[in-house]
């Protein structure tokens, strides 16, 4: 059982969620997070001085999965992601030891 | 004088002040919204308060000190404690000449009282103790405010010099404006602002409640001006209408424009500056001016706020929500425009209006600065550095503005 | 009387009517301020429909159940249905004497009336179901507000017995106040307020709007406290204004004092509902009092509601606006209050404010018990545990007060 | 006329005027609340602007584009550039009968003026240029506005054709309202409205702040409609507040009921819009109803505003806002129900009423669909997807509304 | 030592809260976040078009025990957090190679 | 490759900010989270009933690094991120089995 994070740019949520249910990931979490960062953010003004936020919100996306589907959504993210520009974010796949569904207390892979 | 006229005027007076009071709510919101949110119930907290002091000295001695009725052309006088209606006649129809009763003049001249003290209160946000805020705005609000205003409304010296000032560009708005200028120097900026990197804005935290406050503050001048009057008078009070309006639309107009030429960027809190702006400085000469003249008065309001503002940054004086430039700055201009336009113009009134300017100015900067001096030797007047961190609201109240 | 006057005289109860509208925004804000964000759309809502349900049952029966012309010093009239403007002079200058018209009479009378049930609206809030809400409104407004004030107002039985009760701390406040203690007791606590471990309060999700509430409701007690003057004289709306806003200001003051004196804390909402507490008590007896016995009577207001909102608490009676506190508690003091300080005050005068005050209590008291208890043995008057977690935006209106 | 008459009567047009200039809140705040938060400096910077173009511009030549003073009868007219006082008795209490000043009559016009522009201002919320919106405004409002307004107001040919509309049911509510549908058609909807799955709402983003507008709103209307009177009448000003107070109320609750059999639910964001439904409908005939009458026509508009908001959605025209739902909808429906109910009704009256409606309202659409038409073509109507989709605040103003 | 991830209703908070002080667990942090998927959101209405949120609100909980806690707190949090209807959320668990006390710099079980 | 999570003070950010720029670290993750334990949080009263709030706003970051950067990372964030009183915050290494950068699809040290 693997655990993707992924940190992507807000205007890219609703192409990755769809793309997500079309290869049939039913289940994901969201959180909103800001990346920090010499990519530098938006370029701001306030009374008259500007500056650069020194983050950029983003979303990081938490999907577990078994291992073999990892390959799968990482490339179906990068896909749906991607802009090409600087600031689309990063993947990164973590293992997960155990996975349990609270409603039932099944755990491994029925619990997905 | 008929009992209908007397009523009517008597009614516009008391229409007026319930739109100065609600530039308190003015001043609430906009200063809320111009702090970051961890500041938000302290701001909140001081803006009551000031409304209850301002309201409970000013019955006390504030109407007695400014008013005094004796010592005509002098530098101070005081009419006794307390309030109490004139006997007879002389506290009906006969007080003003059917203009409005004793009780309308003390609560229209009490509504103006807090104002002064408010203009401090932001540009202090976000680091100043709630305790020592709270002496200071007593200290001001029992001597400062009345005896400059004695000077001119008050009947005093300014006034027999001739020295105009119609609603307040200086006698509120600069006096505030002074002492908030008194107040940041020996507050020091907020933690983080000016860095070695440069100048690092702060933004307050809602801009709607910021926007709100200037239009219930736009609101509240039409009684400001409008009121200062003193009757109903048809034409005069439509007039200021017209130039309170004017001045406050060209106002955001030129700090529109002005701001878009210096940062490239429409910045609404440079036209929400500008707006007040042009209103400050339209104060001075409400009645005087033709609709032109206050178009050009807060047209030069508007292109002042945003060099000002920048200014203030430039020499590290940190005030969050632009008071100094407001009321300070467009204060002392619009003082000044009675002598450059308008009916009163002329060289002779424009150096009383410039004297006048740096009397009152004067008197309010050393008095407030006295004051905060003493406080900051005594029991202090900046939060300690985890506190402001922290934010006021915690540290001070024990509250949070907001919960989910 | 002349023309000019009797337009003067009626333009005032126009303004005022304006202002009491106002109030009905100021309770809206200030219970969405008070509420968690998750019950937000609904206090707006119902705070909307009041003002609506209020309107027309007054337009439909109302007016004339508390005006009702006829059964001078009894226990109830009615006019009949519906409004007509009476024909000939009697509909016009003549009406009331040259103060105002018969439609002014109706809209100025029909605004006040849709505040006592906004009162109980805060009191139950977060728990309560919408449509049991709303019937109770509809029938606290068409039955128990028009009767108790036709005692007074209506020239009824409290009437001739000397009663005094100028703008409505009993007639208006104390009477929503008791129907919201009724509701209180029957509705229960909000889930986790009262738990072994003590009390857990649930803080308000916005103080800025809690605060714009305060302050509009201040602003609109100048139309509903000078509005009550019946007519634009002079002297009386300003002494009234007077000690309206130092009643106030008092509340506030020593709310501050008291509460930190008891918690330790500089509680924003203590402040507020102290001003608001000082608004109440001195309603009764606005035109009565000397400025200084307004100052008493408000401080004394300022001081109750520390003691009152934890002696709720202590008796588990949640109550998350602080309702009963500012309108019942203060009420009940400002009736009483009356008969202790200015022109009326005396032992005769101060057992017919008790007596006064009891009765109309009373039967506020019982006709609101009675009404909730009916609607919580049919359908129902409080909404799951699942539905109270989850908040009552999404479970009674599919909707959400905030989105990013 | 007296002195005193004349006196009250002007007073009450500048307070009407204070509380038009506070419907300029109202639009703000309803319409920053019903966008999402990424757009809300852009609605309040747009809200600014607009009065200070609409004064400014009505200042220069709109006030006399609108009553020329020339052409009565006719569709055109200029009275030249600019505000002068008539001199002599004619620019003080003769010039209009004593019902108000020349001054007066600028400001309390003025204000109305930037009204139309705001209603447009909503519907292209959310994906719009600033800069083609700001030129649009400016256009519209030196033109548009001013033009269609001479042709009854300013006595022109529909005056003459005895075409009715008291406050401006059509000349300020569907010119604006024609205006914003040219707009929403060019436009196109907001990206993800309109999917392949139905439609996806973009519900706003702050629920009180739309109240708050809402309430304002009808707060101003009082002084928007009883100003209209154009005199302090005591008994037409106090049937105005009648009528406008209960078709609110009677819009509220009929949204409140046919919302609840068309959707199953309590939605606030109908009820809000069906009370500005029924304040739009009575606005053409605010003097000429009784009390049911208004009643009537409110509640009609308070149902049509669901059908049509769903009707506006299903032809895929995006309104935020609902500014075409309320103004245009409702503006047309009050025009009409002027021949229907009150005491003008007839089929010739109703005629027409008709026919006044839709010239006036193809003129404006006509020439709002040029404007943005030309506008589309050369400098663009529409920011970038990218920009849209991050927000008009950062991608036009380079900042947000709100910070932690 | 190992990070147990829980993702719970947020309506089940104070009984999990309680009942981790039960079983001594003292600190654990919580994040906000919004659990997307088949699930389907609350059924909202908004000017007369209705609609499900694509998501519900939900409550992340981290907790770093050592190994040999995992069981006893998956089997709390279960308890606590679970109402048998569809939506009670899942708890997974991820291998922590170093745990460091910011205040003392200790590592391992005494940084717990 | 490893990743790092702290949890600091919220008044420590701008210095643990400063010093992750000087050791070259260009970029990572912030979330606001609330920390729950005994530590009890602010002394809040509201109405004339005061209460602990059960929580403490924090701040989570992440940071994602090769093994050997860790320690020099760990050693910076908690040179900067202390005062020595309770409340500092914990550091946790977690194994990333895999990175990849969205923009260009790299996966491994090339995709920091
Ligand atoms: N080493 C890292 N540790 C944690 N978060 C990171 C790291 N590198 C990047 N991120 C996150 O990913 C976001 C986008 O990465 P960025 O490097 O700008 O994109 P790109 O790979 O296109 O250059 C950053 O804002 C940050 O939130
Ligand atoms: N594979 C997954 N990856 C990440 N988060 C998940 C995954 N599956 C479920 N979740 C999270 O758990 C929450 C509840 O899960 P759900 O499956 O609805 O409960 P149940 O197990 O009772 O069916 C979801 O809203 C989502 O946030
Ligand atoms: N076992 C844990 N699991 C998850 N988070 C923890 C754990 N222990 C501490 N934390 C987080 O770290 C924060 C600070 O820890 P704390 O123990 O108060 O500092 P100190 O190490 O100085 O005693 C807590 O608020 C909590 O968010």
């Amino acid at each position: 059982m693997k655990k993707i994070e992924a940190i992507i740019r807000l205007s890219r949520f609703e192409r990755v969620r769809d793309a997500l249910a079309a290869i049939d990931i039913r289940f994901f979490t969201m959180t909103e997070v800001k990346g920090f960062g010499l990519q530098k953010g938006e370029h701001l003004t306030y009374r008259g001085s500007s500056y650069d936020a020194d983050y950029i919100p983003r979303l990081q996306l938490e999907i577990v999965c078994p291992g073999e589907q990892v390959e799968e959504i990482v490339a179906t993210l990068i896909a749906a992601a991607r802009t090409g520009e600087v600031g689309d974010g990063k993947i990164l796949v973590v293992d997960v030891e155990q996975m349990t569904r609270i409603r039932t207390g099944e755990t491994g892979i029925e619990a997905l | 004088m008929n009992e209908a006229l007397f009523t009517a005027n008597n009614l516009w007076m008391l229409v007026a002040t319930t739109m100065v009071f609600i530039m308190h709510l003015g001043f609430a919101s906009l200063e809320a919204g111009f702090v970051q949110s961890k500041n938000t119930v302290n701001i909140l907290f001081k803006n009551s308060m000031i409304i209850s002091i301002g309201l409970l000295t000013y019955y006390m001695y504030g109407f007695n000190l400014m008013y005094p009725g004796v010592n005509e052309g002098g530098v101070f006088g005081f009419g006794g404690f307390g309030l109490s209606l004139p006997a007879g006649e002389s506290g009906d129809i006969a007080y003003a000449a059917g203009a409005y009763t004793y009780w309308t003049d003390f609560i229209f001249q009490g509504m103006f009282a807090a104002t002064a003290a408010t203009i401090v209160s932001g540009a202090v946000a976000e680091r100043m103790k709630l305790n020592a805020f709270l002496i200071f705005a007593f200290i001001f609000l029992s001597v400062v405010y009345p005896v400059t205003g004695m000077w001119k409304w008050g009947k005093g010296w300014l006034d027999a010099a001739g020295f105009y000032d119609f609603a307040g560009s200086t006698l509120v708005h600069a006096v505030g404006g002074w002492a908030a200028l008194a107040a940041v120097i020996l507050l020091g900026p907020r933690h983080g602002k000016y860095t070695e990197a440069g100048i690092r804005p702060i933004p307050g935290h809602s801009m709607p409640f910021a926007a709100l406050g200037v239009f219930l503050l736009w609101f509240g001048w039409f009684g400001f001006n409008g009121g200062s009057v003193l009757s109903a008078n048809p034409l005069t009070v439509s007039l200021v209408f017209v130039t309170t309006a004017l001045s406050g639309a060209a106002g955001a107009f030129t700090a529109f424009v002005s701001s878009w030429f210096l940062y490239k960027s429409h910045d609404l809190s440079m036209v929400l500056n500008g707006i007040l702006g042009g209103l400050v400085a339209i104060t001075a000469g409400a009645d005087q001016m033709l609709p032109m003249q206050a178009i050009l008065i807060g047209g030069v309001a508007g292109v002042l706020i945003p060099f000002s503002v920048v200014l203030f940054d430039k020499w590290k004086l940190d005030d969050p929500v632009g008071a100094t430039s407001v009321h300070l700055v467009c204060g002392v201009w619009g003082t000044l425009a009675v002598g450059i336009f308008g009916s009163l113009a002329g060289w002779q009134q424009l150096w009383i209006q410039l004297y006048g300017s740096l009397a009152v100015g004067g008197f309010s900067f050393a008095m407030a600065f006295l004051v905060f001096w003493l406080l900051k030797k005594t029991i202090g007047i900046r939060v300690s550095a985890e506190a402001e961190k922290y934010g006021l609201d915690v540290a001070e109240h024990n509250m949070r503005a907001y919960y989910r």
